[in-house]
């Protein structure tokens, strides 16, 4: 078994500080492409698919000349057709294979939703648990030059209603290589997100194998008055917006989950219990998105610490629109969270 | 009478898997009105030739796909009779542990993967399959059954357009039954030409009499070798009628849409009695012969029925689990 | 313009309660059926097409012949692709026409995602509002005789967090039928959603043609203990479970949100002034639901009137089991409420 | 030099129109590195001919659907060109305010419907279009243009099922040139035979030299006919080729995909060129018409863009505006 000797990471990742023997700062381009080089040399069950994994570029650098290194068998360019290639991702997992399937939009997921959902989802349930499905969906998700209503959605919220599916959303470069290294050895279908806008973070990333375990979020930032929870690069903003809540006297905590399904409820609630008031910042639609589920949760297990509103921070509930002056609209930033913390706590 | 060219032994399996899947359905048929198996059954009754003439030409190591009405290809594969009817049944002691039901039939012992009830959606994962076991070196063969309704669906053009162009080991066996519930093929494609649909993804494609099951067992034998070799996929079209509903027992023919004449034209093409009546021509078969196996099957399938009736049905408390793996415990590892 | 004159019913439904001159008890099915053949009838550019519209029994006689009175060139059987057909009613929407595309399981609608979601639902924006795609998906959703994780799902969540669509979700045959007439008048692309539970509920129907706002919910039973929003099929749960508490002494309300997009945030927020406990009742499953977004509206806007902590009834967060004793587990009823209404009042 | 058959005052509008698509795409590309265009812009430089040659054949009621790949489309229809501009400028101004960019034009007033950058996405609608159409009798003929990677998308292959089984009049119009971003379509389909994938659906299809105007224009000219008539669909696969990047402006010869010898044998065969020579050497063009054509749109669209630079862009409070029509305003109606 090519796993059983896997190193798996339990202590939170150092996040920009700790530097290591083993550690050298990459961006999150590379930890990505560093994940599936590995894992490729490690099991020979993986194999990478997705329109222009070989090509110029390698999507963003990160599936860079694997095809060179791994051959073309196993690093390969497929055809427009999203939703076979889905099955055949599943098809090949069900015999023992672990393809990784790389879309450059996940708008373009939505032709195999019928895959993915009616499918990968439900093929073990579906059959008692007899056969398995451990495949990963690797899609870069967001904004990008003006892209607009069909080359930049999020959807991640769309796969958080359903069961059967992993959803990882990671926002450092450590926690991507680490969360896809797990993604691959993970025996179920993996829904995976890169924010595009992370890809040339850079963080320290051990140059070895480990994986993350999943369902574990992580404590960006210690703070005491307020729980800014952050998903994907939002994050990152949540951290910017806490350093400048800090000037303010306001002490905020940043969290990021890692991973939404599944989802480290405990952490959220540890947090609520300090602070008693919670923000979530999401990188997609506010309505019915996954800020709504960790809101319910909070106002379910947390009530009793809840001081204050639980605000969400998201897109605009309309498609994207392709003008800049509409785009600053349309995205949340640092300052739409900045702001909710000054109201949660009346300054 | 011209020779088969197909062993004499060969027929008599050939018989006797389109005998037992014919059986079976008249048994769960017979026994569906006391509403205990509480799951749509899809029946394929008239279409058994089509699961036995391809699945014998299969090995245990190659794969089967399938769809809604699966009974057939379930069995001719290989797949556990009681494991088979305790699905049915609702019961623990189901292929798929009571979680499937008539629509989602597995059994992964003998390469028969599973069964999707979205019409054409297990056709890609077939192909997947088939990619797998190119990656394993491991020649099996990947077969997958759907209905001529799944000809309507985009995702078999993609997956004959990949299969092609990888040259994939998959037999795409179309079991074209005219219609769609209730909707006559006329209605809904423009043309009754499925198999040169997917000829012009150069792969070869064959029209072939779904009522014979030598005819199917020959072509697919040919295509089996051809795929096993690493040319490519072959495509067939079988030509069948469904003889019952749509789904649930019982004729349906009171509905009036279809016609009785043409049901009865097919009913006289009967694929066991034709073939039974070949075999007694050729004398593989008698009346003794005959007798015993009508004998072993109905035993087999009353204790499998005993069986499912009796056995436990799941504990709720488990309402939960088989929704993910937890490590690495699979056997086709 | 044919529905100038539509006469808009602004009160409260009556709900199993009124009789009047012009009303008659008739089922769901049937009120789904008069809408239909009223708006044939009423306006050229309607149509209705999906498979089987046109078959015996007419989808629990939704359809019932239909095409027989108003022409099979009005209301047609569809082959089996989804994703084009639905395509097929956007392109007809643009030139003019007012397509009804009916699926009887939602489970096949997850093929034509990336028409819904990228197109229909963006046409409109993407393209500054120069056109419009006035269109009806209707679908059949949930249980039926141990139909399995493929044929009887909800999904009606994936649709909320669409920006673009509208989603309609009656519980009663007053409703079904005024809505569906609002969807078929409406402007924009709307999911028409309906429990196959329902369709031998029989209610007060008027004669005559009317429509219901989108966005006003109902309040089916006056309370001061806890709001139960029931969606669907659950508010009907809702009713008996009120029914049930009623006699242990709690008082609860009961709210029928009707249509989800849009939603009537101002019934939910007034019924909680009054009761200070929520409990949302959903037909689907419970992780990233519509109940989720109801529970985080609360929790944001209501948070002062908020006595105790906000539960979520749904399905099991798994594919939905064959067997009748998993079923039992798997689907929310009235016990649910029941035990959930018991537990915030502490009884 | 053979007879076209065409009247020369049709030749000459399909230069013009051919040669503003050029000269638009061109300005575009000079200015785009002032990176005020902050849009995805999918050049069609070396493809006018099929923009020309089809949209010549069809009237302002008949609708037009398009593609990423699209400016060529919406200016061949007709569609305004300052609207178009300011689109690309993010303006209120522009022909979808702002709100779609390069990728989703329309100007609904010419026909020209919409434009998906879901590779495939406007196929099924170009259908619904035409269904609308015969509902209304109104004769109008609806096109659609999409790339080869298109003919790997299932939904094309359900639209062209359900276009021929309805007899609508659709214009399938593939522009294969060849490539899909990096990918050539030797490894993305198995077969170089796109428009045979259509005629199995039992509709006319057609290959055509798509650098050829003249091909386009009476190959469409013929389907146009054809499809009005009630007759059905008609497929025509237009062999073409992209001269410049995939998206953004210059050539990517350098990164080794495809080579240069390729990029030149398609250089030669310029529609824009190859026509103007074939018209001055049949005297419908002089130096001197030449002259003033190119002065005319030369101004014409400086004005374009000097207009779109300076008007205003979209206000940010009207961020949420036009999700939902409030009521029955539509042009269309
Ligand atoms: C994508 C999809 N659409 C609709 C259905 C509903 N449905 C179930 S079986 C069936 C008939 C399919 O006909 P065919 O594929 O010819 O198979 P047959 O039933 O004739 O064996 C239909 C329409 C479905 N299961 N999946
Ligand atoms: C469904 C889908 N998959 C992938 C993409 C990404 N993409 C945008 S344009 C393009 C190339 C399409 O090639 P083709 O259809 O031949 O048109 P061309 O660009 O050559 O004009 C691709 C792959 C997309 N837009 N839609
Ligand atoms: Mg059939
Ligand atoms: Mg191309």
């Amino acid at each position: 078994m090519p796993w059983t000797n896997l190193f798996v990471e339990r202590k939170e990742p150092p996040f920009d500080q700790d530097e290591g023997k083993d550690l050298r700062k990459i961006s999150f381009a590379e930890a990505i492409r560093e994940a599936l080089d590995q894992a490729l040399e490690r099991d020979k069950r993986v194999f990478v698919m997705g329109q222009g994994v070989d090509a110029p570029g390698g999507l963003w650098g990160t599936t860079l000349d694997l095809h060179k290194k791994h051959g073309a068998k196993r690093v390969f360019d497929v055809p427009l057709s999203e939703n076979a290639l889905t099955g055949v991702a599943i098809g090949a997992a069900l015999v023992g294979m672990r393809p990784v399937f790389v879309h450059n939009r996940p708008d373009f997921i939505l032709l195999s939703m019928d895959q993915i959902v009616n499918h990968a989802a439900k093929w073990s349930y579906m059959f008692g648990g007899k056969v398995k499905v451990p495949m990963v969906i690797r899609s870069v998700i967001c904004r990008g030059w003006g892209s607009a209503a069909q080359h930049s959605q999020a959807l991640h919220s769309l796969f958080m209603h359903i069961p059967g599916l992993r959803l990882v959303m990671p926002s450092t470069a450590y926690d991507a290589k680490g969360l896809l290294i797990s993604s691959i050895v993970d025996e179920n279908p993996v829904i995976f997100l890169e924010h595009r806008w992370l890809f040339k973070h850079t963080g320290y990333v051990p140059t070895g194998l480990y994986s993350i375990p999943f369902g574990k979020g992580a404590v960006r930032k210690e703070g005491n008055d307020v729980t800014i929870i952050g998903i994907s690069h939002m994050a990152v903003e949540a951290i910017r917006a806490a350093a400048e809540l800090q000037k303010e006297g306001i002490d905020a905590e940043v969290i990021d989950l890692r991973t939404l399904k599944p989802l480290d409820t405990g952490i959220i609630l540890e947090s609520l219990k300090k602070t008693g008031r919670l923000i979530i910042a999401d990188v997609g639609w506010k309505t019915g998105g996954v800020g709504a589920e960790i809101s319910a949760i909070a106002a379910e297990c947390g009530f009793a610490d809840l001081k204050a509103p639980i605000l969400r921070i998201g897109c605009l509930d309309t498609p994207t629109p392709s003008s800049y002056v509409l785009e600053e609209e349309f995205y949340p930033g640092v300052d739409d969270i900045v702001q909710a913390a000054r109201q949660l706590l009346k300054k | 009478m011209p020779k088969t060219g197909i062993p004499g032994k060969k027929l008599i399996e050939l018989y006797k898997s389109m005998l037992k899947i014919r059986k079976v359905e008249l048994r769960i048929e017979e026994l569906y009105s006391q509403d205990e198996m509480k799951t749509p059954v899809h029946l394929c009754i008239g279409q058994e030739a089509t699961s036995a003439g391809v699945c014998a030409c299969l090995k245990k190591e190659d794969y089967v796909f399938t769809n809604h009405r699966g009974h057939g290809h379930y069995l001719a594969k290989g797949g556990d009779l009681k494991a088979f009817i305790s699905e049915l049944y609702c019961k623990e002691a189901g292929c798929s542990r009571g979680r499937g039901g008539s629509m989602h039939l597995i059994d992964e012992r003998v390469g028969l993967l599973g069964a999707s009830a979205i019409v054409g959606g297990s056709i890609p994962i077939a192909v997947g399959a088939a990619l797998g076991s190119v990656f394993q070196k491991k020649k099996s063969v990947s077969a997958v059954f759907f209905g001529d309704a799944a000809a309507e669906q985009g995702v078999l053009y993609e997956s004959l357009n990949y299969a092609a162009l990888k040259k994939l080991p998959v037999i795409f066996v179309c079991e074209n039954n005219f219609y769609s519930v209730f909707s006559n093929l006329k209605s809904r494609q423009v043309k009754d030409n499925i198999y040169l649909r997917a000829k012009v993804f150069s792969m070869p494609a064959h029209r072939v009499d779904g009522t014979n099951v030598m005819d199917v067992y020959s072509t697919c034998a040919k295509a089996v070798k051809y795929a096993r070799s690493g040319k490519g996929p072959v495509f067939m079209e079988c030509r069948v009628y469904r003889w019952r509903k749509h789904v649930g027992p019982g004729s349906d023919i009171e509905l009036g849409y279809r016609s009785e004449k043409e049901l009865d034209s097919w009913l006289k093409k009967c694929p066991v009695n034709t073939f039974k009546e070949r075999l007694l021509k050729t004398k593989l078969l008698n009346a003794k012969k005959i007798h015993s196996i009508d004998k072993e099957l109905d035993s087999e399938i009353s204790e499998a029925f005993e069986y499912a009736q009796k056995c436990a049905l799941p504990d709720k408390k488990e309402a939960l689990k088989y929704l993910f793996h937890e490590k690495d415990d699979y056997a086709l590892d």
